[in-house]
């Protein structure tokens, strides 16, 4: 792992499985959250196999920051190439206790992971009271905490998750994220994430591969893929727009603070910001209205003067997709049919878009 | 050490007790089993020393191959004996057998047990064997027949004089079956190569065919010719 | 109650078979774990080489293993010109013939155990540093823990109960080849009832602690 | 099953594993689908197992529709209980192709169910491909998908499903939910569903029932459940109201239809419904903005004229959840402190509501 | 190449062996399930004597079964009272004295199949409604295919290799206990080595087909 951040991850594989074909060449960056997205069965999981060595292709080529993994004269088995690997299914080892588990693959890669990182990890993961248990008397979101916990102990240089929130409730999802987030950040330890949760896609993600057969749809920064327009594949129901914007001034009395996004100012609540940081913001597209005139009367706190590029047919005939272009930034709107012929909006017009909230991402 | 025929069991410990009270010095370990077993044994280079068969053809093939130092020597004639659990066999011969009472009759195997060989020629000179073919059982060896009859499941059986002689048969009488009835049981010891210069085995030897030592073997049943 | 011949037989097949045991332990595991999982064309011949032992009658194998380990047999021809002699009557011997003797006893449950064994814990070991070796002795192992079990215990006591092959190959030489099982067969062919009904006895309690030890290890792995 | 309606499902039990103890008594509907919530571990995966039988608890006392499956005379065994189960891990039976496990339930169970409903289901869930497979070569969300198949070809009187579509993605679950709702109008068959997925209990369950380590902290209808404010539990981050509303009017041109709730007008995205139709509409507090006068020129369709009852502190500081009533009904909106400030609302006030986005429920 | 009397003796050794593996599929594979599922403070004490006849020398059980088959046996008293006879040197004698010498056989490798089966499969299917035995024919069994197999076969083999206890209590009469493993013994003990060696191959090579068979059904269990 000597050169850090010289290179990224490159996966270039090609692999049957009775009628399925994974075929796909990926150049990932070597640090931040790539998430893996695609409907069930495309090939996610086996993606995941194939960068880890478990599923083992003969013409495979895989590099991880300099390091390669496989050519077509090497192989690096497995437990050497000291990775976390959350599986779809927890597989605890059946016979060992939550502890002892959680300790299996501490014991065998982590250099520097302390004993208090690892309690860290388990009070996070709430699973402190289920210690000393054997996995078969778990429920099925403890299980998936331990083997997330069991994971993360091994202080790996690349973490694979594959849907590891799935089975859990949304305010330890909220629990976890940031905590990955965070080691994402501290450790610049790359992860690639496999999800169908758009939420956690969006906040957690830098990059974002789409597959669709086992053929790569898409890849790139997050921004880049969720507005190219003619992708069937969107986090979920709801179109978005993201762009990044920097801190400008922090309002304690309100504890909220102003971006500035091009020209313009946006407030949004404060998480313990730093004035210059930048941030990442998501805006959904249902959560924008219109309007001919800016509204100064009412609760909706942020007001951005942008021009109508294109409007396009949204899945439900009544609404429909504007797409607007304020600072070069790219914003959707999803509003009425009904309300464009009422306020008479067509591209090129100026109008005043109100964002009810935006989600600050990373 | 010594490998020897399994009817030999009570007779040779207690010879090897009275010689070993001569000779305090000298340890004798005897292997009982099945002399075809030992002959096969004894062909692959079983470190015994001394052969005690329950037939003089076993040390007499081993002779032929060169593995023995010295010749067969006779050193008893064992008699079978019709033995039942159930009745008093003293009182029968072996016409009859053919008696439907007796549902099964046990004796050793005539195709590899000496005592088996012996019985089928004295039931074949006595007549009955057409009559009995049918309801034999045969044991593995002459103790597994024994203990067909001692256990009932046969009603009668022909056994080897040197087991009823035994306390455990001690309580029931026998019949002797007539011994013009069958070849001899001619039983041979020898003397096996490795044992060439083994002054024990020879003086053990010397000591079977002294004085002390015919009593007890006659005491159970076990006779040279002429004795 | 046990004479001092019985018990020198007691010792002798206490080591006897756990020496046996023990080495096919070493010998059955890779084996077994081969068999489960190769999937190579000789894998049918070896599995059914394996069970050869289980279908002939144990002292027609004692014969077959005198002839070929004789001074004559190939075996013996191998083994005298590497200086060691001959094995039949010897203690070696002995347990060279339990070994073959014994061997589908160990091999067969460990690969039905292998066989249904999980591969995705296998994975999750991998992953978590451990080396293929590593993963077998700490994770298909303990899985497999009530064949390893059945495997070992009906291997130790087939070897002590094993007597055909005994007779024919150890020559029932005390100190060497006078198993309990010989010793025994020799009680009763001797109608010597008491000294045969003791060591049956011994052997029973022995074994009930054995089967019920093996019995607390599978319910604990279990649970 | 002869008293179909005439009473619902009722389940009394205690039941403790090691450390934890289930204790609930519930009364559920016999009809409609009754969603269970709450965190990893809080025990629905045990109730399910109680009601179901796979479990048994000597002093449980279950009843469905009038025929007792356990009191404390009698147990009807699992297999004569005719319920459809979908447990959180698939459990397929390996041995098994896909087809056969289809099969074994439908063999056994389904009196009524046609081969026709079977391939519609099948069809439905995406594994027509699949059904010569064994399941070990299928990935998670196909081993799911077949797991829920397999307990809807044995035409259940009850369906138990445990987080079914956790593993599914966003268009897949679009296509099941709907299906399962049809299925449940036509067939009237309760269905308890476990989920995690706010999106998912909103859009299906009628019924609501809160778990917090094994007690029951509410249970009623979902509008009733969620508007409780001194729960501890939200259907995911967002707070929201629910009130049932009647059809009036249908606008093809612009596929909007126009619900009167009390005195007031809303216009919603038109799903083919039928005036004079009852619907049920959830707003979350997110979506709902401010001001103190009628906005008309925005792209804000839907205006209600409402009154502040009480001001609530919200998670974050910025921010405060206004608890505002219109015609008797409960409406929640989440504003900054800031614009509090700046509007002047204060409890007792009437201000105008802005609804932006409404979900339309069963 | 076989004789007549060899051929007698293989199909008697077939019917035998049939037949004590289909009883003992019956009687072991109930009382595997049980050792396996239950909580019971007998399980320890049911399988260790279950797994009584491993340690005890053929002879030795067979004299034993003899002594308690005999008119002066408990067994024997029971059912000489019943009609029935004495079982010594009878074939259902055989039978029975080769269903028990065999059990652990059956049982063992059983126990350790339903051991590391998985529960959650049977509830699935219980909830597809299917009876408790529905279950056990249609999950449990398949799941524990690889043990059944080894169980079946080595029943089976060692029913046919068995030899120290048919000898005991059959009494080699023919057509009702000289079964193959006798008559090659008696081949051996009578030096007829040529007849021996005919009728060990024919074991042999019936024991590779059923062995190889037996790795067919596997396999196509696991796939
Ligand atoms: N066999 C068992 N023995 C002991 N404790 C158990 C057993 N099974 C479950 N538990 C405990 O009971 C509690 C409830 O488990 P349950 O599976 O019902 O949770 P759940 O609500 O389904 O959770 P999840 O959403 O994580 O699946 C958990 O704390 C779990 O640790
Ligand atoms: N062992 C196997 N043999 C044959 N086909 C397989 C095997 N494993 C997976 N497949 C097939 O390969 C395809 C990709 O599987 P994969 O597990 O990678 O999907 P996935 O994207 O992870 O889906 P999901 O979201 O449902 O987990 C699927 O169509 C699956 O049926
Ligand atoms: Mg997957
Ligand atoms: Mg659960």
């Amino acid at each position: 792992m000597h050169t850090q951040d010289a290179s990224g991850i490159q996966i270039h594989t090609n692999h049957s499985l009775d009628n399925f074909h994974l075929n796909v060449d990926l150049e990932l960056p070597g640090s931040g959250v790539t998430a893996i997205f695609g409907p069930s069965g495309c090939g996610k999981t086996t993606l995941l196999r194939q960068f880890s060595g478990l599923q083992r292709s003969t013409n495979a080529y895989i590099t991880v920051q300099g390091v390669v993994w496989q050519d077509s004269k090497q192989f690096v088995p497995v437990h050497k190439r000291h990775l976390g690997f959350v599986s779809q299914s927890a597989n605890l080892f059946p016979h060992l206790t939550v502890q002892q588990n959680l300790l299996y693959g501490k014991k065998r890669l982590a250099s520097q992971t302390s004993m208090e990182q690892l309690d860290a990890v388990v009070e996070l993961l709430g699973i402190e009271s289920l210690l000393e248990r054997k996995p078969k008397n778990l429920s099925g979101g403890e299980q998936q905490r331990v083997s997330i916990a069991r994971a993360l102990a091994t202080d790996p240089t690349v973490l694979l998750m594959d849907e590891p929130l799935s089975a859990l409730d949304f305010a330890r999802k909220n629990e976890i994220l940031p905590y990955l987030q965070k080691m994402q950040r501290e450790l610049r330890i790359p992860i690639l994430y496999v999800s169908h949760s758009p939420e956690e896609v969006a906040q957690l993600a830098n990059h974002l591969v789409v597959l669709e057969k086992g053929t790569c749809i898409a890849s790139g920064s997050i921004a880049d893929v969720l507005t190219q327009v003619n992708l069937p594949v969107s986090l979920g129901e709801e179109p978005c727009s993201i762009f990044d914007a920097t801190i400008e001034e922090l309002d304690n009395k309100d504890h909220l603070c102003r971006l500035k996004v091009g020209e313009q100012d946006l407030w949004v609540r404060n998480h313990q910001f730093q004035v210059g940081k930048i941030v990442r913001i998501r805006v959904l597209a249902r959560d924008v209205s219109l309007s001919n005139h800016k509204m100064d009367d009412s609760s909706i706190l942020n007001h951005l003067y942008a021009r109508v590029s294109t409007i396009a047919n949204d899945t439900h005939p009544a609404q429909a997709l504007v797409h607007l272009e304020f600072d070069k930034k790219p914003l959707l709107a999803r509003v009425t049919h009904r309300s464009l012929r009422q306020l008479d909006i067509h591209p090129g017009k100026l109008v005043w878009a109100h964002v009810k909230t935006m989600a600050l991402l990373g | 050490s010594i490998t020897a025929a399994a009817d030999l069991k009570f007779c040779l410990d207690l010879l090897v007790t009275e010689y070993q009270k001569g000779h305090p010095a000298d340890t004798i370990q005897v292997a009982y089993g099945s002399s075809g077993k030992a002959f096969t044994q004894l062909q692959q280079g079983a470190p015994f020393d001394l052969y005690f068969s329950a037939d003089i053809e076993y040390p007499r093939k081993l002779g032929e191959a060169g593995l023995t130092a010295s010749e067969p020597k006779l050193y008893a004639v064992g008699r079978i004996v019709l033995w039942s659990d159930k009745e008093d066999a003293s009182k029968l011969t072996l016409k009859d057998l053919s008696a439907e009472r007796f549902t099964k009759i046990a004796i050793a195997n005539p195709e590899h047990a000496p005592y088996g060989k012996r019985a089928e020629e004295a039931l074949k000179s006595a007549g009955v064997w057409k009559s009995v073919e049918s309801r034999l059982v045969l044991g593995e060896n002459i103790s597994q027949t024994a203990q067909f009859v001692q256990s009932g499941n046969a009603p009668i059986g022909i056994l080897a004089l040197s087991l009823v002689k035994s306390p455990a048969f001690a309580s029931k009488p026998y019949a002797l079956i007539p011994s013009d009835l069958h070849q001899p049981l001619e039983q041979a010891l020898v003397i096996m190569k490795r044992a060439k210069e083994n002054k024990l085995a020879k003086d053990f030897v010397n000591y079977l065919f002294t004085k002390q030592a015919r009593t007890i073997f006659a005491q159970y049943g076990f006779t040279l010719p002429g004795e | 109650m046990l004479h001092a011949d019985d018990w020198a037989a007691i010792f002798l097949t206490a080591k006897l078979s756990i020496l046996a045991t023990l080495i096919l332990f070493s010998l059955g595991t890779p084996l077994a774990w081969w068999l489960a999982h190769t999937h190579s064309r000789f894998k049918n011949l070896i599995a059914a080489i394996v069970g050869v032992p289980l279908v002939l009658p144990p002292s027609v194998i004692g014969f077959y293993l005198l002839m070929a380990m004789g001074p004559k047999g190939p075996v013996g021809i191998v083994t005298e010109f590497l200086g060691l002699g001959t094995l039949p009557f010897t203690f070696p011997g002995l347990v060279v013939a339990s070994v073959i003797y014994s061997l589908p006893f160990m091999v067969q449950p460990l690969q039905a155990g292998f066989e249904s064994s999980n591969h995705s814990m296998l994975d999750a070991a991998a992953t978590l540093g451990a080396s293929p070796l590593d993963r077998f002795f700490t994770v298909a192992l303990p899985m497999a823990l009530p064949s390893f079990v059945v495997a070992g215990v009906m291997t130790f006591t087939h070897t002590v109960g094993e007597f055909g092959v005994v007779l024919m190959i150890g020559g029932n030489i005390p100190g060497i080849s006078r198993v309990v099982s010989v010793q025994i067969y020799d009680h009763v062919e001797a109608f010597q009832y008491a000294r045969a009904h003791h060591l049956s006895l011994f052997l029973l309690l022995f074994s009930f602690c054995v089967l019920f030890l093996m019995q607390r290890i599978r319910n604990r792995g279990i649970a």
